[in-house]
Protein backbone atom coordinates (compact mmCIF):
# COMPACT_ATOMS: atom_id res chain seq x y z
CA UNK A 1 0.00 0.00 0.00
CA UNK A 2 1.25 3.85 -0.87
CA UNK A 3 0.23 7.12 0.38
CA UNK A 4 1.95 9.80 -2.37
CA UNK A 5 1.47 13.43 -1.32
CA UNK A 6 1.88 16.92 -2.43
CA UNK A 7 1.21 19.12 -0.02
CA UNK A 8 0.93 22.96 0.30
CA UNK A 9 0.45 22.87 4.25
CA UNK A 10 2.28 21.19 6.67
CA UNK A 11 3.86 17.96 6.70
CA UNK A 12 2.80 15.15 9.24
CA UNK A 13 5.42 12.68 10.56
CA UNK A 14 2.78 11.38 12.57
CA UNK A 15 0.33 10.58 9.79
CA UNK A 16 2.76 8.56 7.48
CA UNK A 17 4.09 6.69 10.65
CA UNK A 18 0.30 5.45 10.79
CA UNK A 19 -0.50 4.94 7.50
CA UNK A 20 2.57 2.17 7.14
CA UNK A 21 2.20 0.87 10.59
CA UNK A 22 1.12 -2.75 10.27
CA UNK A 23 0.18 -5.54 13.03
CA UNK A 24 2.43 -7.82 10.99
CA UNK A 25 5.12 -5.47 10.12
CA UNK A 26 8.15 -5.36 13.39
CA UNK A 27 10.26 -2.31 12.00
CA UNK A 28 9.29 1.27 10.30
CA UNK A 29 11.54 3.53 8.84
CA UNK A 30 11.00 7.00 8.46
CA UNK A 31 13.37 10.03 7.09
CA UNK A 32 12.33 13.87 7.62
CA UNK A 33 13.91 16.42 5.35
CA UNK A 34 14.07 19.68 6.97
CA UNK A 35 15.20 23.10 5.78
CA UNK A 36 18.67 24.34 7.35
CA UNK A 37 19.26 27.26 8.38
CA UNK A 38 22.50 27.98 6.06
CA UNK A 39 23.75 26.42 2.57
CA UNK A 40 28.05 26.23 2.66
CA UNK A 41 28.09 28.70 5.82
CA UNK A 42 25.61 31.01 4.33
CA UNK A 43 22.22 31.74 6.15
CA UNK A 44 19.05 30.71 4.39
CA UNK A 45 16.09 32.93 4.82
CA UNK A 46 13.21 30.30 3.41
CA UNK A 47 13.05 27.85 0.60
CA UNK A 48 10.31 27.73 -2.51
CA UNK A 49 9.56 24.44 -4.41
CA UNK A 50 8.18 23.58 -7.48
CA UNK A 51 7.11 21.27 -8.34
CA UNK A 52 5.83 19.62 -11.87
CA UNK A 53 2.60 18.14 -9.69
CA UNK A 54 1.32 15.80 -11.82
CA UNK A 55 4.62 13.95 -13.30
CA UNK A 56 6.08 14.22 -9.65
CA UNK A 57 3.26 12.26 -8.21
CA UNK A 58 3.60 9.74 -10.88
CA UNK A 59 7.54 9.35 -10.48
CA UNK A 60 7.04 9.50 -6.32
CA UNK A 61 4.75 6.57 -6.76
CA UNK A 62 6.71 4.39 -9.12
CA UNK A 63 9.43 4.73 -6.69
CA UNK A 64 7.49 3.62 -3.72
CA UNK A 65 6.91 0.86 -6.45
CA UNK A 66 10.05 -0.31 -6.64
CA UNK A 67 11.24 0.04 -3.01
CA UNK A 68 7.97 -2.44 -2.45
CA UNK A 69 9.39 -5.01 -5.24
CA UNK A 70 12.85 -4.54 -4.82
CA UNK A 71 12.88 -4.64 -0.68
CA UNK A 72 9.89 -6.78 0.07
CA UNK A 73 8.16 -4.16 2.23
CA UNK A 74 5.20 -3.60 3.58
CA UNK A 75 3.54 0.17 2.77
CA UNK A 76 5.28 3.17 1.82
CA UNK A 77 4.24 7.22 2.71
CA UNK A 78 5.68 9.53 0.70
CA UNK A 79 5.11 13.05 1.19
CA UNK A 80 6.54 16.41 -0.27
CA UNK A 81 5.84 19.87 0.25
CA UNK A 82 5.25 22.46 -2.32
CA UNK A 83 5.10 26.43 -2.07
CA UNK A 84 7.73 28.04 1.05
CA UNK A 85 9.20 26.54 3.31
CA UNK A 86 10.87 28.45 6.53
CA UNK A 87 13.77 27.10 8.29
CA UNK A 88 13.24 24.00 10.35
CA UNK A 89 9.91 22.29 8.43
CA UNK A 90 9.89 19.36 6.86
CA UNK A 91 10.18 18.49 3.17
CA UNK A 92 9.92 15.85 2.70
CA UNK A 93 9.04 12.96 4.63
CA UNK A 94 8.79 9.32 3.75
CA UNK A 95 7.90 6.16 5.85
CA UNK A 96 8.51 2.55 4.94
CA UNK A 97 6.94 -0.82 7.19
CA UNK A 98 8.30 -4.22 6.77
CA UNK A 99 8.55 -7.33 8.54
CA UNK A 100 12.14 -6.87 9.40
CA UNK A 101 14.27 -3.73 9.88
CA UNK A 102 16.96 -4.17 7.22
CA UNK A 103 14.35 -3.65 4.58
CA UNK A 104 12.86 -1.30 5.93
CA UNK A 105 15.99 1.05 6.39
CA UNK A 106 17.39 -0.12 2.86
CA UNK A 107 14.13 0.98 1.31
CA UNK A 108 13.69 4.39 2.97
CA UNK A 109 17.07 4.92 1.86
CA UNK A 110 16.21 4.01 -1.51
CA UNK A 111 12.86 6.42 -1.91
CA UNK A 112 14.82 9.55 -0.80
CA UNK A 113 18.11 8.94 -2.52
CA UNK A 114 15.82 8.47 -5.94
CA UNK A 115 13.58 11.02 -5.22
CA UNK A 116 16.23 13.17 -4.97
CA UNK A 117 17.94 12.33 -8.88
CA UNK A 118 14.17 11.51 -10.73
CA UNK A 119 11.34 13.21 -9.13
CA UNK A 120 10.44 17.04 -10.94
CA UNK A 121 10.81 18.99 -7.80
CA UNK A 122 12.87 22.07 -8.06
CA UNK A 123 14.52 24.12 -4.95
CA UNK A 124 14.84 27.36 -4.75
CA UNK A 125 17.67 29.32 -2.04
CA UNK A 126 15.94 32.32 -0.75
CA UNK A 127 19.00 34.72 0.72
CA UNK A 128 19.45 37.81 2.17
CA UNK A 129 20.75 39.21 -1.23
CA UNK A 130 19.52 36.95 -3.64
CA UNK A 131 17.81 33.55 -4.67
CA UNK A 132 18.97 30.54 -6.22
CA UNK A 133 17.98 27.07 -7.93
CA UNK A 134 19.91 24.28 -6.22
CA UNK A 135 22.16 22.50 -8.12
CA UNK A 136 21.47 24.10 -11.30
CA UNK A 137 24.78 25.17 -12.97
CA UNK A 138 27.55 22.37 -12.25
CA UNK B 1 3.93 21.79 -39.13
CA UNK B 2 2.86 20.42 -35.44
CA UNK B 3 1.77 22.26 -32.40
CA UNK B 4 2.83 20.97 -28.91
CA UNK B 5 3.32 22.97 -25.83
CA UNK B 6 6.31 23.34 -23.34
CA UNK B 7 6.31 23.61 -20.05
CA UNK B 8 9.13 25.10 -18.10
CA UNK B 9 10.41 24.77 -14.81
CA UNK B 10 12.68 25.60 -12.02
CA UNK B 11 15.27 27.69 -13.93
CA UNK B 12 14.56 27.01 -16.70
CA UNK B 13 11.13 28.54 -16.49
CA UNK B 14 13.49 31.54 -15.92
CA UNK B 15 15.93 31.45 -18.98
CA UNK B 16 13.18 31.03 -21.26
CA UNK B 17 10.79 33.44 -19.20
CA UNK B 18 7.21 31.66 -19.44
CA UNK B 19 5.57 28.71 -17.82
CA UNK B 20 3.72 27.61 -20.80
CA UNK B 21 5.16 28.65 -24.38
CA UNK B 22 3.36 26.90 -27.82
CA UNK B 23 5.92 26.15 -30.39
CA UNK B 24 5.56 25.38 -33.84
CA UNK B 25 7.72 22.11 -35.34
CA UNK B 26 8.17 20.33 -38.38
CA UNK B 27 5.96 17.31 -38.17
CA UNK B 28 7.97 14.06 -37.89
CA UNK B 29 10.75 16.47 -35.28
CA UNK B 30 12.17 14.36 -31.94
CA UNK B 31 12.73 15.45 -28.65
CA UNK B 32 16.51 15.59 -29.90
CA UNK B 33 15.67 18.27 -32.44
CA UNK B 34 12.96 20.10 -29.84
CA UNK B 35 16.46 20.69 -27.53
CA UNK B 36 18.78 21.68 -30.54
CA UNK B 37 15.57 24.56 -31.52
CA UNK B 38 15.92 25.42 -27.42
CA UNK B 39 19.44 25.97 -27.12
CA UNK B 40 19.68 27.73 -30.20
CA UNK B 41 17.14 29.83 -29.38
CA UNK B 42 17.60 30.32 -25.00
CA UNK B 43 21.42 29.64 -25.25
CA UNK B 44 21.76 29.96 -21.68
CA UNK B 45 20.02 26.65 -21.27
CA UNK B 46 23.94 25.34 -22.10
CA UNK B 47 24.82 26.46 -19.05
CA UNK B 48 22.83 24.15 -16.64
CA UNK B 49 24.12 21.31 -15.32
CA UNK B 50 21.65 19.08 -16.90
CA UNK B 51 18.56 19.28 -18.85
CA UNK B 52 15.74 16.15 -19.11
CA UNK B 53 12.51 16.35 -21.57
CA UNK B 54 9.50 14.78 -20.67
CA UNK B 55 6.83 14.22 -22.95
CA UNK B 56 3.24 13.91 -21.39
CA UNK B 57 4.56 13.26 -18.40
CA UNK B 58 7.54 10.72 -18.74
CA UNK B 59 11.36 11.06 -19.13
CA UNK B 60 11.83 10.82 -22.96
CA UNK B 61 14.73 9.42 -24.80
CA UNK B 62 16.03 12.05 -27.44
CA UNK B 63 14.52 9.56 -30.45
CA UNK B 64 11.12 9.80 -29.62
CA UNK B 65 9.26 11.57 -32.15
CA UNK B 66 7.32 14.23 -31.09
CA UNK B 67 3.36 13.96 -31.67
CA UNK B 68 0.63 17.19 -32.65
CA UNK B 69 -0.58 18.62 -28.89
CA UNK B 70 2.59 16.65 -26.83
CA UNK B 71 3.16 18.54 -23.61
CA UNK B 72 6.73 18.65 -23.66
CA UNK B 73 8.39 19.48 -20.07
CA UNK B 74 11.58 21.31 -20.22
CA UNK B 75 13.23 19.29 -16.66
CA UNK B 76 16.80 20.91 -15.00
CA UNK B 77 18.56 19.66 -12.52
CA UNK B 78 15.84 18.33 -10.18
CA UNK B 79 16.50 19.44 -6.32
CA UNK B 80 13.54 17.76 -4.08
CA UNK B 81 13.98 16.21 -1.12
CA UNK C 1 22.47 16.02 22.85
CA UNK C 2 20.94 12.79 23.96
CA UNK C 3 17.83 11.99 25.25
CA UNK C 4 17.37 8.20 26.89
CA UNK C 5 14.60 6.77 28.01
CA UNK C 6 12.92 3.81 29.46
CA UNK C 7 9.17 4.25 30.11
CA UNK C 8 6.12 2.02 31.06
CA UNK C 9 4.02 4.54 29.10
CA UNK C 10 3.12 4.49 25.49
CA UNK C 11 6.31 5.52 23.22
CA UNK C 12 5.87 9.17 21.17
CA UNK C 13 7.35 9.24 18.01
CA UNK C 14 6.36 13.22 17.68
CA UNK C 15 8.46 13.09 20.98
CA UNK C 16 11.75 11.77 20.06
CA UNK C 17 11.60 14.02 16.46
CA UNK C 18 10.77 16.99 18.46
CA UNK C 19 13.71 16.32 20.46
CA UNK C 20 16.57 15.82 17.29
CA UNK C 21 14.88 18.73 15.15
CA UNK C 22 17.48 20.91 14.62
CA UNK C 23 17.96 24.18 12.52
CA UNK C 24 20.84 23.31 10.94
CA UNK C 25 20.47 19.65 10.46
CA UNK C 26 18.91 18.55 7.49
CA UNK C 27 17.88 15.05 7.77
CA UNK C 28 16.09 13.31 10.62
CA UNK C 29 15.92 9.32 10.65
CA UNK C 30 13.61 7.47 12.72
CA UNK C 31 13.27 3.98 13.84
CA UNK C 32 10.23 2.62 15.41
CA UNK C 33 10.28 -1.22 16.47
CA UNK C 34 6.32 -2.44 16.72
CA UNK C 35 4.95 -5.82 18.28
CA UNK C 36 4.34 -7.97 15.51
CA UNK C 37 1.36 -10.33 15.82
CA UNK C 38 2.98 -13.40 15.11
CA UNK C 39 6.84 -14.94 15.84
CA UNK C 40 7.38 -17.35 12.73
CA UNK C 41 3.83 -18.34 11.81
CA UNK C 42 2.43 -18.36 15.47
CA UNK C 43 0.06 -15.99 17.15
CA UNK C 44 1.67 -13.99 19.72
CA UNK C 45 -1.27 -12.50 22.11
CA UNK C 46 1.10 -9.68 23.34
CA UNK C 47 4.58 -9.40 24.92
CA UNK C 48 6.50 -8.10 28.10
CA UNK C 49 9.67 -6.37 28.70
CA UNK C 50 11.38 -6.66 31.62
CA UNK C 51 14.46 -4.33 31.95
CA UNK C 52 17.71 -4.24 34.08
CA UNK C 53 17.02 -0.52 34.66
CA UNK C 54 20.15 1.66 35.26
CA UNK C 55 22.35 -0.63 33.48
CA UNK C 56 20.08 -0.88 30.59
CA UNK C 57 19.94 3.31 30.42
CA UNK C 58 23.50 3.14 31.08
CA UNK C 59 23.88 0.85 27.83
CA UNK C 60 21.65 3.54 25.91
CA UNK C 61 23.31 5.87 26.23
CA UNK C 62 27.10 4.66 25.53
CA UNK C 63 25.34 3.82 22.23
CA UNK C 64 23.95 6.96 21.45
CA UNK C 65 27.47 8.39 22.42
CA UNK C 66 29.39 5.80 20.19
CA UNK C 67 27.12 6.92 17.41
CA UNK C 68 27.51 11.12 17.66
CA UNK C 69 30.90 9.70 17.79
CA UNK C 70 31.22 7.50 14.68
CA UNK C 71 29.18 9.43 12.36
CA UNK C 72 29.00 12.77 13.44
CA UNK C 73 25.19 12.95 14.12
CA UNK C 74 23.65 16.25 15.72
CA UNK C 75 21.02 14.99 18.54
CA UNK C 76 19.84 11.10 19.68
CA UNK C 77 16.37 10.30 21.12
CA UNK C 78 16.13 6.22 22.07
CA UNK C 79 13.11 5.38 24.12
CA UNK C 80 12.52 2.12 24.89
CA UNK C 81 9.24 0.32 26.84
CA UNK C 82 9.07 -1.74 29.54
CA UNK C 83 6.43 -3.53 30.97
CA UNK C 84 3.76 -5.40 29.08
CA UNK C 85 2.92 -4.25 25.01
CA UNK C 86 -0.10 -5.22 23.06
CA UNK C 87 0.29 -6.08 19.37
CA UNK C 88 1.36 -3.48 17.15
CA UNK C 89 2.59 -0.77 20.24
CA UNK C 90 5.75 0.70 20.04
CA UNK C 91 8.78 -1.17 21.71
CA UNK C 92 11.20 0.93 21.07
CA UNK C 93 12.33 4.38 19.10
CA UNK C 94 15.55 5.83 17.73
CA UNK C 95 15.53 9.18 16.31
CA UNK C 96 18.77 11.01 14.43
CA UNK C 97 19.42 14.19 13.35
CA UNK C 98 22.42 15.04 11.00
CA UNK C 99 23.88 17.36 8.42
CA UNK C 100 22.88 14.98 6.08
CA UNK C 101 21.09 11.82 5.20
CA UNK C 102 23.96 9.37 5.14
CA UNK C 103 24.75 9.88 8.45
CA UNK C 104 21.43 9.98 9.92
CA UNK C 105 20.43 6.42 8.41
CA UNK C 106 23.79 4.93 9.50
CA UNK C 107 23.58 6.10 13.16
CA UNK C 108 19.84 4.73 13.88
CA UNK C 109 20.49 1.68 11.90
CA UNK C 110 23.62 1.33 14.40
CA UNK C 111 21.83 2.38 17.57
CA UNK C 112 19.11 -0.16 16.46
CA UNK C 113 21.50 -2.78 15.95
CA UNK C 114 23.81 -2.40 19.05
CA UNK C 115 20.52 -1.95 20.93
CA UNK C 116 19.51 -5.34 20.03
CA UNK C 117 22.89 -7.31 21.14
CA UNK C 118 23.87 -5.23 24.15
CA UNK C 119 20.98 -3.66 26.00
CA UNK C 120 19.95 -5.90 29.05
CA UNK C 121 16.54 -6.13 27.79
CA UNK C 122 14.24 -8.81 28.16
CA UNK C 123 11.28 -9.56 25.41
CA UNK C 124 8.51 -12.43 26.45
CA UNK C 125 6.33 -13.54 24.01
CA UNK C 126 3.02 -14.48 25.46
CA UNK C 127 1.36 -17.32 23.00
CA UNK C 128 -2.43 -18.77 23.75
CA UNK C 129 -0.18 -21.73 25.62
CA UNK C 130 2.36 -20.29 26.44
CA UNK C 131 5.37 -17.85 27.27
CA UNK C 132 8.99 -17.72 25.80
CA UNK C 133 11.68 -15.61 26.23
CA UNK C 134 12.86 -14.63 23.01
CA UNK C 135 16.38 -15.68 21.92
CA UNK C 136 17.44 -17.38 25.17
CA UNK C 137 17.64 -20.77 24.05
CA UNK C 138 20.16 -21.58 20.93
CA UNK D 1 34.08 -15.07 52.88
CA UNK D 2 32.43 -12.21 51.28
CA UNK D 3 29.09 -11.61 50.36
CA UNK D 4 27.47 -10.03 46.80
CA UNK D 5 24.35 -9.72 45.38
CA UNK D 6 23.05 -11.39 42.92
CA UNK D 7 20.30 -10.40 40.19
CA UNK D 8 18.56 -12.18 37.57
CA UNK D 9 16.76 -11.08 35.08
CA UNK D 10 14.48 -13.08 31.65
CA UNK D 11 14.94 -16.23 31.77
CA UNK D 12 17.77 -16.57 34.02
CA UNK D 13 15.49 -15.31 37.14
CA UNK D 14 12.98 -18.38 36.05
CA UNK D 15 16.10 -20.86 36.50
CA UNK D 16 17.24 -19.38 39.44
CA UNK D 17 13.78 -18.71 40.85
CA UNK D 18 14.22 -15.68 42.46
CA UNK D 19 15.28 -11.79 41.71
CA UNK D 20 17.63 -11.10 44.39
CA UNK D 21 19.77 -13.51 45.91
CA UNK D 22 22.44 -12.77 48.70
CA UNK D 23 25.56 -15.12 47.94
CA UNK D 24 28.57 -15.85 50.27
CA UNK D 25 31.68 -16.63 48.07
CA UNK D 26 35.25 -17.09 49.12
CA UNK D 27 37.31 -14.16 49.53
CA UNK D 28 39.09 -13.50 46.19
CA UNK D 29 36.80 -15.12 44.01
CA UNK D 30 36.39 -13.94 40.40
CA UNK D 31 33.55 -13.39 37.59
CA UNK D 32 34.53 -17.00 36.28
CA UNK D 33 34.52 -18.81 39.69
CA UNK D 34 30.99 -17.48 40.55
CA UNK D 35 30.14 -18.63 36.88
CA UNK D 36 31.32 -21.85 37.66
CA UNK D 37 29.35 -21.87 41.31
CA UNK D 38 25.95 -20.71 39.80
CA UNK D 39 26.49 -23.14 36.51
CA UNK D 40 26.37 -26.14 39.33
CA UNK D 41 23.79 -25.05 41.29
CA UNK D 42 21.47 -24.52 38.40
CA UNK D 43 22.32 -26.36 35.62
CA UNK D 44 20.12 -25.33 33.18
CA UNK D 45 21.65 -22.04 33.11
CA UNK D 46 24.24 -24.23 30.47
CA UNK D 47 21.67 -24.21 27.85
CA UNK D 48 21.42 -21.26 27.58
CA UNK D 49 22.71 -19.57 24.60
CA UNK D 50 25.04 -17.03 26.65
CA UNK D 51 25.01 -15.77 29.70
CA UNK D 52 27.00 -12.71 30.62
CA UNK D 53 27.62 -11.28 33.83
CA UNK D 54 27.88 -7.74 34.76
CA UNK D 55 29.01 -6.36 37.93
CA UNK D 56 28.50 -2.97 39.26
CA UNK D 57 26.25 -2.27 35.93
CA UNK D 58 29.32 -2.77 33.79
CA UNK D 59 30.03 -6.12 31.75
CA UNK D 60 32.90 -8.19 33.18
CA UNK D 61 35.65 -10.57 31.88
CA UNK D 62 35.72 -13.84 33.60
CA UNK D 63 39.07 -12.53 35.55
CA UNK D 64 37.51 -9.37 37.05
CA UNK D 65 37.78 -10.17 41.04
CA UNK D 66 34.29 -9.57 42.96
CA UNK D 67 34.34 -7.42 45.82
CA UNK D 68 32.48 -7.36 48.93
CA UNK D 69 28.82 -5.88 48.72
CA UNK D 70 29.14 -6.22 44.82
CA UNK D 71 26.04 -6.34 42.83
CA UNK D 72 25.87 -9.05 40.06
CA UNK D 73 23.43 -9.47 37.31
CA UNK D 74 23.01 -12.32 35.33
CA UNK D 75 22.52 -11.25 32.02
CA UNK D 76 20.58 -14.54 29.93
CA UNK D 77 20.39 -13.30 26.00
CA UNK D 78 19.70 -10.08 25.52
CA UNK D 79 16.21 -9.54 23.24
CA UNK D 80 15.26 -5.20 23.21
CA UNK D 81 14.03 -3.74 20.51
Amino acid sequence: MIDIQLLESTLDAQQCISFVHSNDAGGIDVFIGTVRNATKGKPVLRLEFEAYEPMAIAEMRKIAEQAIEKFGVKKIALHHRTGILEIGEAAVIIAVSAPHRAAAFDACRYCIDTLKEAVPIWKKEIFEDGEVWVAAHP
Amino acid sequence: MMKISLLSFGIAKDIIGHRFLDLELPAAASVGDLRSMLVQRFPRLSDLASVRLAVNGEYASEYLPLDENDEVALIPPVSGG
